[in-house]
């Protein structure tokens, strides 16, 4: 296992030494530059042509590169072209509030979407399941940012009974920090949850009628214990990789939501960075989520191993 | 040992069968309550996109600045957008690229994810590769590869299609797998290596339609979202080209009149939970069909069917 | 400055401390006036950084740092007010105005168009002295303006030892509002500046007395324009930039806030003269012809009380000091028929013209999908180009890449800054007729003087059509009626406002 | 029904039988899988199958036994190399099994087919048992899809079982008939050799007897080779023409079937032997009742493997490891005992 | 041994299948008394499997119906709501399925699911329950138990799956013992040791047994009774001792002829019932055994017979019994052996 892991952290190389090549052409290719935001709209050419000069874009691309992955290399990501700080302490001083929202959206999620969809893989075909995934649908359907405005309307402007945006770090209170969160994590987590309890169900749907599960019933294990304590285990290797990969894109940045609700976490400060062609910025952030979705499919993978000791991953 | 019949009686009995069987599908299929629904439902919409724009009596484009933002009334059924251009045309325009963009992703990333779940899960070397690659594809943000997408090949559908494409099948490659893996260890497929299947029989005719289920599940989610991100991408001129009108867009437009122009947001809204709940109860039902456990739960037992129990063969 | 919808009049002489929040659209890349063309970096610098001269509220210059100032044909002499303590403590001498203007002029293009070869000098310590190459009619309007590229003074200490392109990110300046700290993405924080020395005379538009009424002013950036609407709605925001106009109906309902306009941008649309069929005067001319400018006007800016049918070049509250009568008879008119003889004139026959837009600014695409359809009902075959504003920023630039395009410009304080006449901008303005006039006005040997040929520039502006004004756009803020004050002089004004909340 | 009789007695043939598998010094080990937190502990093994050799002729019936977890079933599939073998060889028309992959893998699988002892989980659930049947046909392309369906129904009747079963779910089967499932798809490829994994051990004896009749019948009409692993002694003995006794890993006797009944040596078998139960009421045999602690394929006991419950046991079973040797014609014995 | 631990009138299982309805077991009435152990032998397919089954009400609700009565402790066990039958449920009644893989959890321990049961009925701790797990498995003679426990069902071959399932279904020492097949995957050695088990629970705690199994061998040894099961009903009960003397059926007289024997000849054919079980689709109307059967005349094709009791244990479903066992009598060698 040690050794499973051990070469799964070392393919992280490899891994983010393509993807920062991958990167860097898409970026190259990508129209717009830096200077754009930089100096504004009315900026002449000539202004332009100092500020990419400045900014060393002017070099060949190859060479822009060599000089940005040897720093890359010992950690040095450089420093944003817009921002007065590093992209080590850019990525740093956003990956808090990301966090916050991510972990509370996919507890709204879990408390959601767990619970429904194993009552409507027990009841199904009633109406109960129906209903249920009725609104499962909806979640499916219904665009984020929808869900997100009517939530600020309903909440925030006429009941007025949560900041309808902004953010505050946690050093500001508990209870201040997370009545900022309350609403994304609802509009994030009901969409998530709407993924989540659809694959519950149709992942418990194959096991609900296997023999272990007469088996337990047989044994007088209360219906409560047989879903909870012996089906799900069997279901959930779907589902997990479900909720890792929604995890996995909420820690990565929830783009709209986050512009909604005006939370500068990762992903307005992926969005910012693109509209800002902040190249070291966008480099740094895809090296970054890499490694954070690599390290997360390792957990992931080493869980599979934990809920299921028939999945082998390490080669024999 | 006494021989069953000839082989005469035997492809008799065959057909016999064969015919029963063939009733039994049709029944299984047409009791099927998702199956039907989701048939009906995608009908609907394929009529809506092929027909619907023959009915209308506006354009696409036909805009009337002037009438901007009515609520639906009798002329304008659904109201106007923010152009003046009628709401139900546009959504009836809109249905064919916003239904062929969502069908395309969907079917691609699940095809594409399909196969690269399946195979890393069969192939611990593979695995490695496939998994990494899948790692730093879900990395690159989508918008930036839409606009570098749209700079390298120029402003089209089939771009917008291309890097949802990618974006997505990770999603579905990840969720394949995880099932697959499961799959992979039991003693069925061991029994089918036994008899000398290849890889790839085993593959895709024992390990995939077992991991239906939650691919289903992956895909109309992605088809729902592709729809809705097009959208975005198409503020990034790399979406369906602009003026154009597909449900996303409409809804993007209605975003920032939210407040006083709910039509806006609501029908295409609306016809986007349609088509998901279309698209779903076909998956669904599909997967029924391939569920030995699957009977309607309303039970029928009835006298008619125990009177039937002492029917001689 | 018009106060449209519903201003009650506002509580003077209230409460002061607490804090002001006001979410704006977007961040400024620096606040750094010099060295960036961006609005709202100057609108915010503002607070802390000042500028020698300024406008009242009839727009009549007014020193500020200056104690006075002296123009003298090809030289003005500025007097500068004793005892003006910098943020850091040092006070304000020439040598700071000397180090500050000697770099706008050569870094912001503003002060490199009107101010080509001039230089300021250091006379005696609270004197200094600038001496230009030639009359210049608009300079004192210049360097009043704060709306853009604001000539900002900041201590020469500051300057010292960088290269003059480089950005300075010690934000220290003489306003009444200090930089405290700025959270990237997120906020701007500004603390009220206790040995602010203000002026004596009483507050007159951004003239006169300044001081800071509350403690804390808070720039949030909230890109989400809906957002934006919620935040002051809900009260979480005291105030509010660039507020969509779709949503006036929301914000007027509301007691708690009073929603405010001021005209700010020109909608023009830039014909590429470089390259392709609008490089033929004929061609210009029919687009002219096919365009419905109010239709255009309506749906960039919604509400006929939010946008005006302004002919000329200038905005329309500019019409005081700029004004003409020239294009108001045909402004109004639509001739497709026309339209099409005169594209069938240019030699147009049916190739497809790539009108190029970008759905960051609405404004824009709203106004380039309704010419789309105007100019396919003149016949000809339009493709709308979308890119994200960068993606358009860099295409613009680049002859071979759009034939039209719609963008809206902020109204600048005297006609020869206006960016469609320079030969570099989007559209490529180069005819050799212009030249003379701009010459014309900024070398008159006053303001006066100019405002005689401002009718030349707009003769031309007619009949070569670089660019073709569909009108003026209002910009819609809004604040709480918790606030004594709210104004947009140049953008929104936080000093001499309270916060009663 | 006949009672028929095979020509000649099987014994007899024996020599002059060609070899058709020979397995030599297999051995499977299973590692035992550690905590996460154990990662400084030793990796240890069950050892399932120890050093393993016998070799099947063609067309004789090899039945192995032994007690439960010896390793029987481990044998049976490495020698499809369903799972890896550890160490070994399995020669196969001169061809080492383990050694092959892809294609020629497949090949040799046609020809060696396998019932599993799990039988419900070895049909996938969610095809319909006709489609089961039918595959290993489609696989090595047998016949037409009609000619296909006809080929199943008739082994399905063969088997025991009704053409209405063609359409039904694994789920839907009783135990017996899911293990004459499993049968009929190894025999429809009319395989060579067949390995058998307690393929009648939930079965009613009447069709148990027509199995193994259909076994027989088989047999002697297609020359194959049967490796029939069982504990029913008797269902082993009516088949087999040899016996091998599998304990704790290791080949501990091998002998032609009725020299093993008549005159079984080792301790292990003698104990076997005696514990059958016999179908008549009221009469009860004497048994050797193995005595002390059950021995873990984890850390099999030094020496012989059986010394901690052999009534004879001597010092030196504890330290050496008995080399297996021939006493009579064809019986092969590992025991001290038996040394000179 | 008056007691009646379970008494079973006129069961029926119906299945509602897509191919139709299916009556698997199909009107079976018998009864276990406490500390009896009822052997249960028939055809493969008759239904032994869905009648140990439907006593703990244990198929998918919707897809199954019950007819008749299992009483047990007086109560019903039909009528039961879900609560109550849970109660019953491996704390009374507890079973061992005939096909241990599958029916073992592939993601718990089997230490664990022994413990459970024990945690569940017996207000065990955890540990201890773990403790006693250990001790269940040394006991049905799986070695090295302590590290066993620690396994997972894919890990241990058939004969240790099949034993942790005796385990679990010993671990709360039922009232009544329902085991299907539990030791066709053992070997003779292990055989005896879990049959010895079983004989000294049985008389321990007076449990009673419902023994399913194709191993007359094993029924000899083990059982008191025994019922014969043919086409979802029962042809025959009689004693142990009955049965092997004087089977009355048809069917059973087959049955016993077909055992291979240890000292047979081994080169001829076994003997087997003639014909094959038709599918439940299509029983016949008559005596279901009508079609192999040797005396077969128009009576058995036309009409099911009754239940005849012979003697005070032995009750037989034939027309004919009588007559064949006085055509037997002279024949003399028909069900014996030697
Ligand atoms: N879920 C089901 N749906 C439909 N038919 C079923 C179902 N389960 C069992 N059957 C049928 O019921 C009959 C009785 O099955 P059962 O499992 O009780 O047999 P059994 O006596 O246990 O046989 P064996 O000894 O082979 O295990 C069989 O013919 C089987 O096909
Ligand atoms: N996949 C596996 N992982 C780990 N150990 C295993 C695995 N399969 C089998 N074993 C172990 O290997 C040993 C031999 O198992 P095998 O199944 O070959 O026994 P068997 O002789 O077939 O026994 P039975 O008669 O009970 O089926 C057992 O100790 C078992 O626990
Ligand atoms: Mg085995
Ligand atoms: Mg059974």
């Amino acid at each position: 296992m040690w050794s499973y892991i051990i070469k799964r952290l070392l393919s992280l190389i490899p891994v983010l030494f393509i993807v920062s090549i991958v990167i860097f052409s898409i970026i190259h290719l990508t129209p717009g530059d830096p200077t754009t935001y930089m100096l504004g709209e009315e900026a002449t050419p000539e202004q332009i042509a100092d500020a990419k000069k400045q900014l060393g874009l002017d070099q060949p691309v190859y060479k822009q590169y060599f000089n940005w992955v040897k720093k890359a290399a010992v950690g040095d990501l450089g420093s944003s072209y817009h921002m007065n700080m590093s992209v080590n302490e850019a990525i740093m001083s956003h990956i808090g509030p990301t966090l916050s929202l991510a972990i509370l959206a996919e507890i709204v999620a879990l408390c959601i979407a767990i619970p429904l969809g194993i009552i409507a893989a027990i009841k199904r075909g009633t109406a109960t399941d129906q209903t249920v995934m009725g609104f499962s649908l909806l979640g499916m359907a219904i665009p984020s940012f929808l869900l997100a405005l009517f939530l600020v309307l309903l909440i925030g402007v006429k009941l007025q009974w949560l900041p309808v945006a902004g953010y505050r770090p946690l050093d500001s209170g508990l209870w201040n920090h997370i009545k900022y969160l309350i609403m994304p994590a609802i509009s994030l987590g009901s969409i998530q949850a709407a993924l989540i309890a659809r694959m519950t169900r149709s992942s418990m749907l194959e096991v609900l009628n296997t023999n272990y599960i007469k088996m337990a019933r047989a044994k007088g294990v209360v219906e409560r214990r047989i879903i909870y304590g012996h089906a799900l285990q069997n279901a959930f290797l779907p589902i997990l990789t479900v909720i890792g990969i929604t995890f996995g894109g909420l820690v990565t940045g929830a783009v709209v939501t986050e512009t909604i609700f005006n939370i500068p976490g990762i992903g307005s400060l992926i969005i910012n960075s693109v509209a800002r062609r902040d190249y070291t910025v966008i480099q740094g952030i895809v090296l970054f989520v890499t490694f954070v979705y690599v390290m997360l499919n390792l957990i992931i993978d080493i869980l599979y191993g934990v809920i299921d000791p028939r999945v082998r991953l390490e080669e024999k | 040992m006494e021989n069953i019949g000839s082989t005469l009686t035997l492809s008799e009995a065959r057909r016999k069968l064969k015919k029963e069987q063939q009733q039994l599908l049709k029944k299984r299929f047409f009791s099927n309550y998702s199956m039907v629904i989701g048939l009906i439902i995608v009908i609907f919409l394929m009529l809506l996109s092929f027909v619907g724009p023959y009915l209308t009596s506006f354009g696409p484009l036909d805009l009337e600045v002037n009438n901007r933002l009515q609520a639906p009334n009798a002329e304008h059924l659904l109201g106007t957008d923010n152009f003046g251009r009628d709401l139900l045309t546009r959504i009836v325009f809109g249905a064919r690229a916003s239904i062929s963009v969502g069908l395309s992703i969907a079917i691609i990333t699940s095809i594409v994810g399909l196969t690269i779940g399946l195979y890393a899960s069969f192939y611990k070397r593979l695995d490695q590769i496939l998994m990494r690659i899948c790692d730093g594809l879900m990395a690159i943000p989508g918008i930036l590869l839409a606009i570098a997408l749209m700079a390298a090949l120029g402003p089209k559908v089939e771009n917008v299609i291309i890097a949802l494409s990618i974006v997505f099948t990770p999603y579905v490659a990840r969720i394949v797998r995880s099932a697959a893996l499961v799959v992979r260890e039991q003693t069925y497929i061991e029994a089918m290596k036994a008899q000398g299947a290849s890889s790839t029989r085993i593959i895709w005719l024992h390990v995939a339609p077992n991991i239906l289920s939650p691919l289903i599940v992956q895909a109309t989610f992605i088809f729902a979202d592709s729809i809705i991100t097009e959208a975005a991408l198409s503020f990034l001129g790399a979406g369906i080209p602009a003026p154009a009108p597909s449900w996303g867009n409409i809804l993007y437009d209605g975003k920032l009149v939210i407040f006083n122009a709910w039509w806006m947001t609501v029908f295409p809204g609306l016809l986007i939970i349609i088509a998901v709940i279309g698209l779903n109860s076909l998956g669904d039902g599909l997967r029924d069909i391939m569920d030995p456990h699957y009977k309607k739960v309303t039970k029928k037992r009835t006298k008619s069917i125990k009177g039937k129990e002492e029917i001689v063969g | 400055k018009d106060d449209k919808a519903g201003a009650d009049s506002p509580k003077k002489g209230t409460t002061s401390g607490g804090e002001l929040k006001v979410a704006v659209p977007s961040e400024p890349p620096t606040l750094d006036t010099h060295v960036n063309t961006t609005t709202i970096s100057s609108n915010i610098a503002r607070n802390i950084f000042e500028t020698l001269l300024t406008f009242d509220s009839k727009g009549e210059i007014q020193p500020m740092l200056a104690e006075s100032f002296k123009e003298d044909g090809k030289t003005i002499e500025f007097k500068l007010r004793k005892g003006v303590k910098f943020h850091n403590g040092e006070e304000l001498k020439a040598k700071d105005v000397v180090a500050s203007m000697n770099r706008w002029i050569h870094v912001s293009s503003s002060g490199k168009e009107t101010f080509k070869d001039a230089n300021f000098s250091e006379v005696d310590e609270y004197t200094v002295l600038l001496e230009m190459a030639q009359p210049t009619s608009t300079a004192t309007l210049v360097l009043a303006y704060s709306g853009g590229e604001a000539p900002t003074i900041m201590p020469a200490s500051i300057l010292e030892g960088k290269e003059e392109k480089e950005r300075v990110t010690e934000y220290i300046g003489t306003g009444p509002f200090q930089f405290k700290d700025w959270k990237q993405n997120q906020q701007i924080h500004m603390t009220k500046f206790e040995d602010y020395s203000h002026r004596d005379e009483p507050g007159d538009g951004l003239a006169g007395k300044r001081e800071a009424l509350v403690d804390d002013l808070y720039i949030i950036f909230v890109p989400d324009s809906s957002t934006r609407v919620a935040g002051i709605l809900s009260g979480e925001y005291d105030a509010g930039m660039e507020l969509p106009i779709d949503n006036v109906e929301q914000l007027k309902a509301n007691k708690d806030v009073v929603l405010k306009s001021v005209p700010r941008e020109l909608l023009l649309l830039y014909f590429n003269k470089k390259e392709g069929l609008f490089t033929n005067q004929a061609a210009r001319d029919a687009v002219n012809a096919a365009v419905k400018k109010e239709d255009v006007l309506k749906a960039a800016f919604v509400n006929p009380d939010y946008y005006k049918t302004n002919h000329h070049v200038m905005l329309a509250n500019q019409e005081a000091q700029w004004y003409s009568d020239l294009g108001k008879e045909e402004y109004g008119k639509q001739d497709a028929e026309l339209a099409k003889k005169l594209f069938a004139e240019a030699g147009y026959n049916g190739e497809e013209i790539r009108l190029m837009t970008s759905r960051d600014y609405d404004h824009m695409y709203n106004a380039s999908i309704v010419v789309q359809e105007q100019l396919k009902k003149a016949g000809v075959n339009v493709k709308l180009e979308v890119y994200d504003w960068p993606t358009f920023s860099e295409r613009r630039n680049d002859p071979s890449a759009f034939d039209i395009t719609i963008i809206t410009n902020k109204g600048k304080v005297e006609p020869t800054s206006l960016v469609w006449s320079r030969p570099d901008y989007v559209g490529w303005t180069n005819n050799e007729k212009l030249a003379p006039i701009t010459s014309k006005i900024r070398t008159a040997p006053s303001l006066d003087d100019a405002r005689k040929y401002y009718d030349e520039l707009q003769a031309f502006f007619l009949e070569y059509k670089p660019a073709i004004k569909m009108g003026d756009g209002d910009m819609l803020f809004a604040g709480r009626t918790s606030l004594s004050q709210l104004e947009d002089i140049d953008g929104l004004v936080f000093w001499n406002v309270s916060n009663s909340k | 029904m006949s009672t028929l009789t095979i020509e000649s007695s099987n014994e007899q043939q024996l020599e002059s039988k060609e070899t058709l598998l020979e397995i030599k010094n297999v051995k499977k080990f299973f590692p035992v899988k550690k905590g996460l937190l154990e990662f400084n502990k030793e990796q240890t093994f069950v050892q399932a199958v120890n050093d393993v050799s016998f070799s099947i002729l063609k067309g004789e019936t090899y039945g192995l036994v032994g007690e439960s977890g010896c390793g029987k079933s481990t044998t049976g599939r490495t020698l499809l190399k369903l799972i890896e073998p550890t160490e070994g060889q399995a020669i196969y028309n001169g061809k080492d099994i383990f050694k092959l992959s892809g294609q020629e893998l497949r090949k040799v699988r046609q020809d060696i087919q396998m019932v599993f002892q799990d039988p419900y989980s070895s049909l996938n659930p969610r095809k319909r048992i006709g489609k089961t049947l039918e595959e290993p046909l489609i696989i090595h392309n047998i016949g037409t899809p009609k000619e296909r369906t006809e080929i199943v129904m008739e082994i399905l009747s063969k088997v025991g079982l009704q053409l209405e079963h063609y359409y039904r779910y694994p789920h839907e089967f009783s135990g017996g008939q899911r293990q004459r499932i499993g049968l009929a798809r190894a025999l429809i490829l009319n395989p060579k050799l067949l390995i058998m994994d307690e393929p009648v051990s939930a079965l009613d004896v009447s069709i148990q007897s027509q199995i193994l009749n259909l076994l027989k019948t088989i047999q002697a009409d297609l020359d194959l080779s049967y490796l029939f692993i069982s504990h029913d002694m008797s269902v082993v003995r009516h088949v087999s023409d040899r016996i091998g006794v599998m304990y704790l890993g290791k080949l501990v006797e091998e002998a032609p079937t009725d020299e093993l009944f008549a005159n079984p040596l080792h301790p292990y078998t003698q104990a076997l032997l005696s514990a059958v139960p016999v179908p008549k009421s009221g009469e009860k045999k004497e048994r050797i009742i193995l005595k002390g602690e059950l021995p873990s394929p984890m850390n099999p006991p030094s020496g012989c493997v059986f010394h901690t419950r052999c009534p004879f046991a001597m010092d030196r079973c504890k330290l050496e490891v008995p080399e297996k040797k021939a006493v009579a014609s064809g019986h092969q014995i590992a025991c001290h005992l038996y040394d000179e | 041994m008056t007691d009646v631990l379970l008494e079973i009138k006129n069961l029926k299982t119906h299945f509602y299948t897509e191919t139709g309805h299916v009556t698997a077991v199909n009107g079976v009435s018998f009864d276990v008394k406490k500390g009896e152990i009822v052997g249960v032998v028939g055809e493969s397919g008759c239904g032994k499997s869905v009648m140990s089954q439907t006593i703990l009400r244990l198929f998918e609700e919707g897809t199954v119906e019950y007819e008749g009565e299992i009483n047990f402790n007086g109560k019903n066990l039909l009528s039961l709501n879900k609560r109550q039958i849970n109660e019953v449920r491996g704390n009374d009644i507890s079973m061992i399925f005939q096909d241990p893989l599958s029916t073992l959890n592939p993601v718990h321990t089997v230490g664990r699911q022994i413990a459970e049961s024990i945690i569940l009925h017996q207000n065990a701790s955890k540990k201890e329950a773990e403790e006693k797990a250990i001790e269940l498995l040394r006991l049905v003679g799986i070695p090295s138990p302590e590290k066993r426990a620690k396994e997972y069902p894919h890990n241990l071959s058939g004969g240790m799956r099949q034993r942790a399932m005796i385990a679990v279904a010993l671990a709360c020492r039922p009232k009544l013992l329902i085991a299907d097949e539990p030791t066709t995957a053992l070997d003779v050695t292990i055989q005896a040791q879990i049959l010895d088990l079983m004989n000294n629970l049985n008389e321990e705690l007076d449990m009673g047994i419902i023994f399913i199994t194709h191993d007359l061998g094993v029924v000899a040894d083990l059982c008191s009774r025994v019922v014969v099961m043919y086409l979802g009903e029962i042809v025959e009960e009689a004693s142990i001792e009955e049965l092997f003397e004087r089977p009355l059926h048809p069917y059973t007289q087959g049955l016993i002829k077909s055992i291979p024997q240890l000292d047979g000849d081994r080169s001829a054919m076994l003997h087997t019932i003639e014909g094959t079980v038709p599918p439940l689709t299509r029983v016949p109307k008559g005596c279901r055994f009508a079609a192999r059967c040797p005396f077969a005349d128009e009576q058995c094709i036309a009409s099911s017979p009754p239940v005849t009791e012979y003697t005070a244990t032995q009750k037989v479903k034939c027309w004919h019994f009588e007559e064949i066992l006085t055509k037997q009598e002279g024949t003399a060698d028909v069900h014996t052996y030697n």
